[in-house]
C-alpha cells in the first residue's frame, strides 16, 4: 500500500465559524418538538426550514462555483453533516446534496450540470436517488432492474425499493442496466407510469419509499450523461454517502455522550451522583473512547474524498467504526438513563433509531469490512 | 421411614384432590369457576395451609398438580394473566399477610378475578427502590397517600396494587417504609399510560392524590416495608432468570429465520449468528441445570445467573437479527402506533423486539445491580461504602 | 432438529465422591510446584503419579469391564477432567485414555482391544495420537500422509506435527491414507525410522512432538481394524477430546474464578478492598456468569457423548464456550491481580498458557462454530 | 509583530546552534560525545534555561533540531536508551530541582553516561500509588531509607532512581511522601529480577536497607511528593498514548503477515482481522488528530484516550495472530528461558507478544485506574466517596 495520505484536522476559521452558525440554528429551529412534529408527517421535511438552510448555504457548499454552488470541498460539508446528526435534523439532505448532487456532477452533461445544480444550491429542488431493489442492496451488482429502448425512448419497468424520501423529491435519479451497461436516467416525479408509495421507517425522521415503474417512458434527455457510464458515478456517490452517514453518526454519538454524562452528573442515586459510580463511570469512559475513535475516522475521510484511492479505504473504515459507535452510544445512553431513556418522551430513542437504521443503510458493518478488506488485499 | 410414610401420606392426599377436580372439570366450563374450584380444593398452592388455597404439602407436589391439570387440557393460565398477582403477589401476602388478609384476596387473585399491579418505581428513586418518596400519613384507622409511581404494568386494569411508601421520613430509608395494599379503584388513584420507545404502553404512570387506605390493608408491620418488598422482588427475578426453554426457542429464533429468509451466505455472518446460538443455548443450558438443582436441593451459583445473561444475550440477538433484515430493518411495517395493550405483548416484528429488548436490561433490576448481587452475595465480594446508610431519609442527597 | 436429550445434570452421589477424592489427591500430590517441576522437564510426565492415577481407577472408568476397565460412562471421566484442569495435571492423560484408548475401542479389532486396552487401564501404556501435519489441522480432510503398500507390509513417510507428548509415548496411534481411504496404524515408539522430537510449547504442563516417519514399515498387526475405516473413529475421536478439553477448560476457568475472588476480597486498595469496586466486582460476575454458562456446555456434553447426532452439535458448542469463557477468565484473572498476576512467580499464566493453547488444539473457537453450523444446519 | 519579532529571533538562535552542532558533526564520533555537545550547545531541551541544556525558547522549536539532527544522521537514540531519565526524570527534575540538582543530573543522563530508574511500584501498594510504605526517617543531613520497590525497568543498569518513599505517616497517605534521587550503586540498595510471564525480566524487585540519602538529593519540599511523582506519571502516560505510527504497522503487523503466512481465507477470520485493522487504524488516526490538536493549542479530549484504547486493543491483536497460527500457535519456539535483557525487547514470537500484551493494561496505569482518569478528569464524572482521603495513612486499611 502507498503512504497514507496526512490530512490536517483542525477546522479552518471559517469551517469552525460554520459550524458555530449550523449548530445555532439548529438548536433554534430545529428542536426535539420539530423533529417530532416532522416525524409524525408523512413527508418529513418542512419547506421553510428547507428554504433556511439553502440560505445558510448549506446546499451549495459542493457544488462547483460554475454551477451556482460555493465551490467549497466536502470538509465544509462535513461540518454542516456532523451538526444535522447531532439535531436529527429532518428533509431529505442526504439524498439530496450528497447524492443526487453528486451523481450529476460527476455523471451529468454539461447541459444537465447547468439545468439541475442551481436548483439544487439554492434550495429549489429535492431530489433522491432510486438505486436498489432489495433488502441486502449495497453496491451495483445488486441492481438488476433493465431500461429497455424502444427507439430514442427508454422504458422503465421494477420496483425500487428504501428510496429515501422517494416520495417527496421532485426528481429521481435511477438506475437501470442497458445494452451498454449500468446507467442513470433523470425521472421527474409526475412522470406516468411512476408509484411512489410511503413506507413507515423506524427511524421516522428519515423518510422512505417504494418505488414502482410502470413502464415509465423517458426520452433520451433523461440518461444522466452517457449510457452505460454509471457504474464508477455509483460506486463513489455511495462511498460519499457512507462518509456522510458517518458523519451524521458521530454527530448522533456526541448527543449520546453529552447527554448521558450530563444524567451522571445530576441522577443521584444512593445518595450520590451515579455518575461516581464506576459501572457508569467507566462505561462512559470507554463511549468517549469509541466516539473519539469514531470521529477521527470521519473526519479523516471527508478530507480525503478526493483522492479515489484513499477513499476505497477510508470509506468503509468510517462507516463500520461510526456505525458501531454510534449504536453502542445510544444503546448504552438508554441503559444509563434508565426507565427515562426508554420512554417515548424522552429523546433517546429518536438517536438509537438512527443509529440502527443508519448503520444498516448502504450494507452493514460487516459489509463495509468486506469492502475494507478488499482494498486492503486482505 | 417416618418421612416416607408422610410422603406416600401427602402424595396420596394430593393425588386425591386432583382426581376429585378434574373428574368434575368439563370443557365448557367458565375458567374462572374452575380456577375457583382448584383453590377450594387447595390445590392453588400446595404448601400453603387448608382454606387458603393450600394442602400444607410440600410445595414439590404442586408440579404434580400442575402436569396433571395440563394433561387434562383444563386451564392452566391464570399465572400468564394474573402475572403480578400469582406469581409475585401470592408469596408477598403468604409469607406477611394475616390470615384475614390471605382470606380477602388470595382467592380472587387466584381466579383472576381480581388483577393485580406492583407499585414499586418511582421516577426519583430508579435503582435505588428504597429512595422511594411517596409517603403515608396515618389518619386514624386510615392512612393518606399522596405521590407518584412509574413502570407499574397493567395498573389500568388491576383491582389491587402492591404499594410500599414512606411513613417516616426521619429514619434511614430502609427503615421508613411500610407496604400497603391499595384498592386501584379508589379515589384518588390516577392511572396514566406511559408510552415507550415502541409506541406501546405496557407500563403506566400512577398518581396518588389524597388517597385513602385503611389500615387493614397494611402488610406486616409499620416501618417493615423494606423487608416485604425485597421479598417480592426476589420471587420476581428468579422469575425472570429460570423461564425454561426448548432449544432454538426465544429470540434466538428470529434470527434464524431471518437468516433463512434473507438467504444469507455470508460466513462473517454465520459465525456471529452461531455464537449468539451457542451464546443463548449455553443460557438455556445453565437455567435447566438450575432449575434441575433447585428442585435436587442443591442451588448454586447458576440459579442467579439467568437474568443478567438473558438480558445481554437478548439484546445482542434481537439487534442481530434486524442487521439480517438489511434494508427492511430500517422500515417499520404499520409505523409507529401509540396504543395501550390489555395483555404483555411477548413478540412483534423483528425491529419491535429489537428496540423492546432495549429495557430488558433495566427492567427487574438494571444489569448494574444485578451484577453487584451477584458480586456480593454469590461470590461474597464486599459492598461499597454507603454515604446513605445511616442518614435520614430526609437527609439523603437526591435528583 | 429433533428433540433435544434431556441430560441429568446433578452428581451421583457415587460421582461426587470422585470428584472429592480426585480433587483431595491432586491437592496432594500435584501442587503448582510440582506441576513447575515436571514443566522444567523435556518429557512432563511423573512415572510414580501416573501409576497412583491409575490406580486410583482414573484410566479405566470408560474402558469397558471386558477389557480390563471399570465400564463406567464419560460422565465419570469428565469429573476427573475437570479436576486436572483445575490442577494443570500434566502428563499424556488426554493423548492415552481419552483419545488412543477411543481410538482402539473405537475402531480395533477385538485382539487389538485384549491386547492394548488392560494396558491402558492399568497405568502401564502411555498412548498417543499422531494426526495432523499442519497448523491448521483440525478435521480428517487435513490428514494427508499415505501409507504404501509392499506386500503385506505398510511403509509410512511424513511428518506429523503437534503430537500430544509424541515423545513420551509408547505407542503411536497415527493416520495415514490407504488405497481405501483413511487407516490409523499403532506404531511402537522404538519402530526404526520413527523419530520424536521434542518442541517446546506455549503451556508447558503440555508436552508436543513432531514426529518424522522415515520409510517405517509396519506388519499388517500394525493396522488398527480394518482398512480405510478410519474416518468416522477420527471424527468422533476428535470430538471426544473436544469434549475433554472442554471439561479441562473449566475446571482451570473455576481456579480462575476463585482466585480473582480471593484477590478481590483481600487485597486492599485506596482503603477498601478492591472487590468491593464495581471495576472489578462487575468483572467478576461476568466472569461467574462465564463460567456457569462454560460448565453447563462442558457438563451436558460429557453426558451425551453416546448420542452421535447431539454429540454433533454438544462437542463444538462446548469446545467453543469453554474456550472463551477460560481465556476471559484467565485474562481478567491477570487483570484483576494487577502485576503479581503478570509474574512467572504466581500460578495465573499457567492458566493462562493452558487457556490459549487448548482452544488452538483441534481447531479454534471459529471452526468449532463452523462445526457447530453445520450441525445446526446453518 | 513583537510576537513575529521574538519567534524569528528564537528560531535564528536555534537554528545557529544546530548548525554549529552539525558542523562538527562527525559519523565516526562516539555517540555520547555527541550528545554532551548537543547538551552544551542547549539544544538538549531548547525550553531550558541556557546552562542547563537549553536556550530558554518555545518547546516547539525542539521539533526543529529533531528534523536536522534526524536528516543529518547524527544520533538521535539517546531518549530511548534512557528513557526513564529523558522520558520522565528530565522534566521532573527541571519542574521540581533546585539548579545545583539540575547541573548536577541533566548532562550525565541526557549522555546516557548515567541510566536512570522510577522506583514508584510497591507490592502493597499496586494501583494506589500514594498508599507506598517504603519510608525515610531523618538522621542529620542523611534520611535512611528502607523498603521494597517493585517493577522497576532497567533498576540493575541505572546509576540514578526517583524514589518516592513515606516520611510521615501520621498524616493522610498524600501528604506525608518525600522524593528522593537515590544513588543505585548505595549501600544497602539490592536489586533483583521480577521474572515475568514471558521468562523475561524486564523489571526488578529493589530492596532498600538502611540505605543513605543526603538530604541535597531530596526533589522539592518534605512532604511534596505526590505531586512531584504526579508530574513524573502524566509524562508517562501522555508518551504512552501519543507514539505516532505509520498505518499498518505495530502488532496489526503481525497479525497480517500470519493472516499470510497461514495462507488463510475464512471469510469470518478475515471479518475480525478486518475490524481489528479498522480499530487500531481508528486509533491511529485519533492519535494523529491528537498530536495535531496539541500543537495547534487546542488539545481536546482525544488526546487522553490514547493509552486505554491502546492498551485493549493491543491485547485483543496479539491474541487474534496467534490464533491465526492454529497449532503452531501452542508452541513456544526456543522455549521458556529466564533471563535478564538489558535493553527494552520490543517484540518477540507472536506468542511472546501476545503474554507480553497483557501486561499493558496494568503498566503505566491499569485501564482501571485510567477509567476513572478519562471518566472524572475529562468527562467531568464525580469521584467516588473516599474512605481513606483524610485517615493518617498508618490508619488506613490495607492488605
Amino acid at each position: 500500500m502507498a503512504d497514507t495520505p496526512r490530512v490536517t484536522f483542525a477546522l479552518t476559521e471559517e469551517q469552525e465559524m460554520l459550524r458555530q452558525t449550523t449548530r445555532q440554528f439548529l438548536e433554534d429551529r430545529v428542536s426535539p418538538t420539530v423533529v417530532r412534529e416532522l416525524m409524525e408527517t408523512e413527508t418529513g421535511f418542512d419547506a421553510a426550514l428547507w428554504q433556511s438552510g439553502a440560505e445558510l448555504g448549506w446546499h451549495s457548499l459542493a457544488i462547483p462555483e460554475e454551477y451556482g454552488g460555493a465551490g467549497y470541498t466536502f470538509a465544509e460539508l462535513s461540518v454542516v453533516l456532523e451538526e444535522m446528526g447531532r439535531a436529527l435534523f429532518p428533509g431529505p439532505f442526504l439524498s439530496t446534496v450528497v447524492m443526487a448532487a453528486n451523481a450529476i456532477v460527476l455523471g451529468g452533461r454539461d447541459s444537465q450540470k447547468k439545468e439541475l445544480l442551481p436548483g439544487i444550491a439554492m434550495g429549489e429542488s429535492m431530489m433522491t436517488m432510486a438505486l436498489f431493489e432489495g433488502p441486502q442492496g449495497a453496491t451495483t451488482d445488486d441492481i438488476r432492474m433493465t431500461a429497455a429502448q424502444d427507439g430514442e425512448a427508454w422504458i422503465l419497468d421494477g420496483v425500487k425499493k428504501n428510496v429515501l424520501f422517494g416520495h417527496v423529491a421532485g426528481t429521481i435519479v435511477t438506475a437501470a442496466r442497458t445494452p451498454n451497461g449500468l446507467s442513470l436516467f433523470l425521472v421527474p416525479a409526475d412522470t406516468g407510469g411512476l408509484n411512489a408509495e410511503h413506507v413507515p421507517t423506524l427511524d421516522a425522521t428519515r423518510k422512505q419509499a417504494n418505488l414502482t415503474f410502470s413502464g415509465v417512458r423517458l426520452g433520451p434527455e433523461a440518461l444522466l450523461g452517457n449510457e452505460g457510464t454509471a457504474g464508477p458515478v455509483i460506486d463513489r456517490v455511495l462511498r460519499l454517502a457512507s462518509v456522510a452517514l458517518s458523519l451524521e453518526q458521530v454527530g448522533g454519538a456526541q448527543w449520546c455522550l453529552e447527554t448521558s454524562v450530563e444524567h451522571g452528573q445530576t441522577r443521584f442515586q444512593f445518595g450520590r451522583a451515579i455518575g461516581s459510580f464506576q459501572a457508569i463511570k467507566h462505561r462512559l469512559a470507554d463511549m468517549l473512547v469509541s466516539v473519539e475513535h469514531a470521529k477521527s475516522t470521519a473526519y479523516h475521510a471527508a478530507r480525503i474524498v478526493d483522492d479515489t484511492d484513499e477513499l476505497l479505504v477510508a470509506a468503509p473504515l468510517a462507516k463500520s467504526v461510526c456505525s458501531e459507535a454510534y449504536l453502542r452510544a445510544a444503546s448504552d445512553t438508554i441503559q444509563i438513563l434508565g426507565g427515562t431513556g426508554f420512554t417515548w418522551e424522552h429523546d433517546t430513542h429518536l438517536y438509537l433509531k438512527r443509529a440502527k437504521s443508519t448503520s444498516l443503510m448502504f450494507g452493514g458493518v460487516r459489509h463495509q469490512r468486506r469492502l475494507l478488506a478488499e482494498a486492503l488485499g486482505l | 421411614m417416618t418421612d416416607t410414610i408422610a410422603a406416600e401420606k401427602a402424595e396420596a392426599l394430593v393425588t386425591g384432590k386432583i382426581d376429585e377436580l378434574l373428574s368434575g372439570y368439563d370443557p365448557s366450563m367458565d375458567p374462572q369457576e374452575f380456577w375457583g374450584r382448584q383453590y377450594d380444593l387447595g390445590l392453588a398452592w400446595v404448601q400453603y395451609p387448608e382454606g387458603f388455597g393450600g394442602l400444607g404439602v410440600s410445595p414439590k407436589y404442586q408440579s404434580i398438580v400442575q402436569r396433571r391439570i395440563e394433561a387434562a387440557g383444563a386451564p392452566t393460565w391464570n399465572r400468564q394473566i394474573n402475572l403480578l398477582g400469582i406469581g409475585m403477589g401470592a408469596g408477598v401476602i403468604s409469607a406477611h399477610g394475616t390470615a384475614e388478609q390471605m382470606r380477602k384476596w388470595l382467592r380472587p387473585m387466584f381466579t383472576t378475578e381480581d388483577m393485580w399491579c406492583q407499585l414499586f418505581s418511582e421516577p426519583g428513586a430508579g435503582s435505588d427502590l428504597a429512595n422511594l418518596s411517596a409517603k403515608a400519613v396515618r389518619d386514624g384507622d386510615e392512612w393518606i397517600v399522596n405521590g407518584q409511581k412509574v413502570w407499574t404494568t397493567l395498573a389500568h386494569i388491576a383491582k389491587w396494587g402492591m404499594l410500599p411508601v414512606r411513613t417516616d421520613p426521619d429514619v434511614p430509608k430502609h427503615k421508613g417504609i411500610t407496604y400497603f395494599i391499595v384498592d386501584m379503584e379508589a379515589d384518588g388513584v390516577d392511572v396514566r399510560p406511559l408510552y415507550q420507545i415502541t409506541g406501546e404502553a405496557e407500563f403506566n404512570e400512577v398518581f396518588f392524590d389524597d388517597v385513602r387506605i385503611p389500615d387493614e390493608y397494611r402488610l406486616d408491620d409499620v416501618g417493615a416495608g423494606w423487608r416485604v418488598s425485597m421479598t417480592t422482588l426476589m420471587n420476581e427475578r428468579v422469575a425472570i432468570g429460570s423461564r425454561s426453554l426448548p432449544r432454538g426457542s426465544g429470540s434466538i429464533k428470529d434470527a434464524i429465520r431471518a437468516w433463512r429468509e434473507y438467504e444469507h451466505d455470508d460466513p462473517a455472518l454465520r459465525d456471529e449468528l452461531t455464537r449468539l446460538w451457542a451464546e443463548w443455548e449455553a443460557l438455556r443450558l445453565t437455567v435447566e441445570r438450575a432449575n434441575q438443582m433447585r428442585k435436587a436441593g442443591i442451588p448454586g451459583p447458576e440459579g442467579s445467573t439467568g437474568k443478567l445473561a438473558w438480558a445481554d444475550l437478548n439484546k445482542a440477538i434481537t439487534a442481530f437479527s434486524v442487521e439480517l433484515m438489511g434494508w427492511d430493518g430500517t422500515l417499520y411495517p404499520g409505523g409507529y402506533e401509540l396504543h395501550r395493550p390489555t395483555e404483555f405483548e411477548d413478540s412483534g416484528s423483528p425491529q419491535r423486539n429489537f428496540l423492546r429488548a432495549r429495557a430488558n436490561s433495566i427492567e427487574g433490576g438494571t444489569s448494574e445491580i444485578m451484577r453487584n448481587i451477584l458480586g456480593e452475595r454469590v461470590l461474597g465480594l464486599p459492598g461499597e461504602p454507603r454515604v446513605d446508610k445511616d442518614l435520614p431519609w430526609k437527609e439523603v442527597p437526591r435528583g
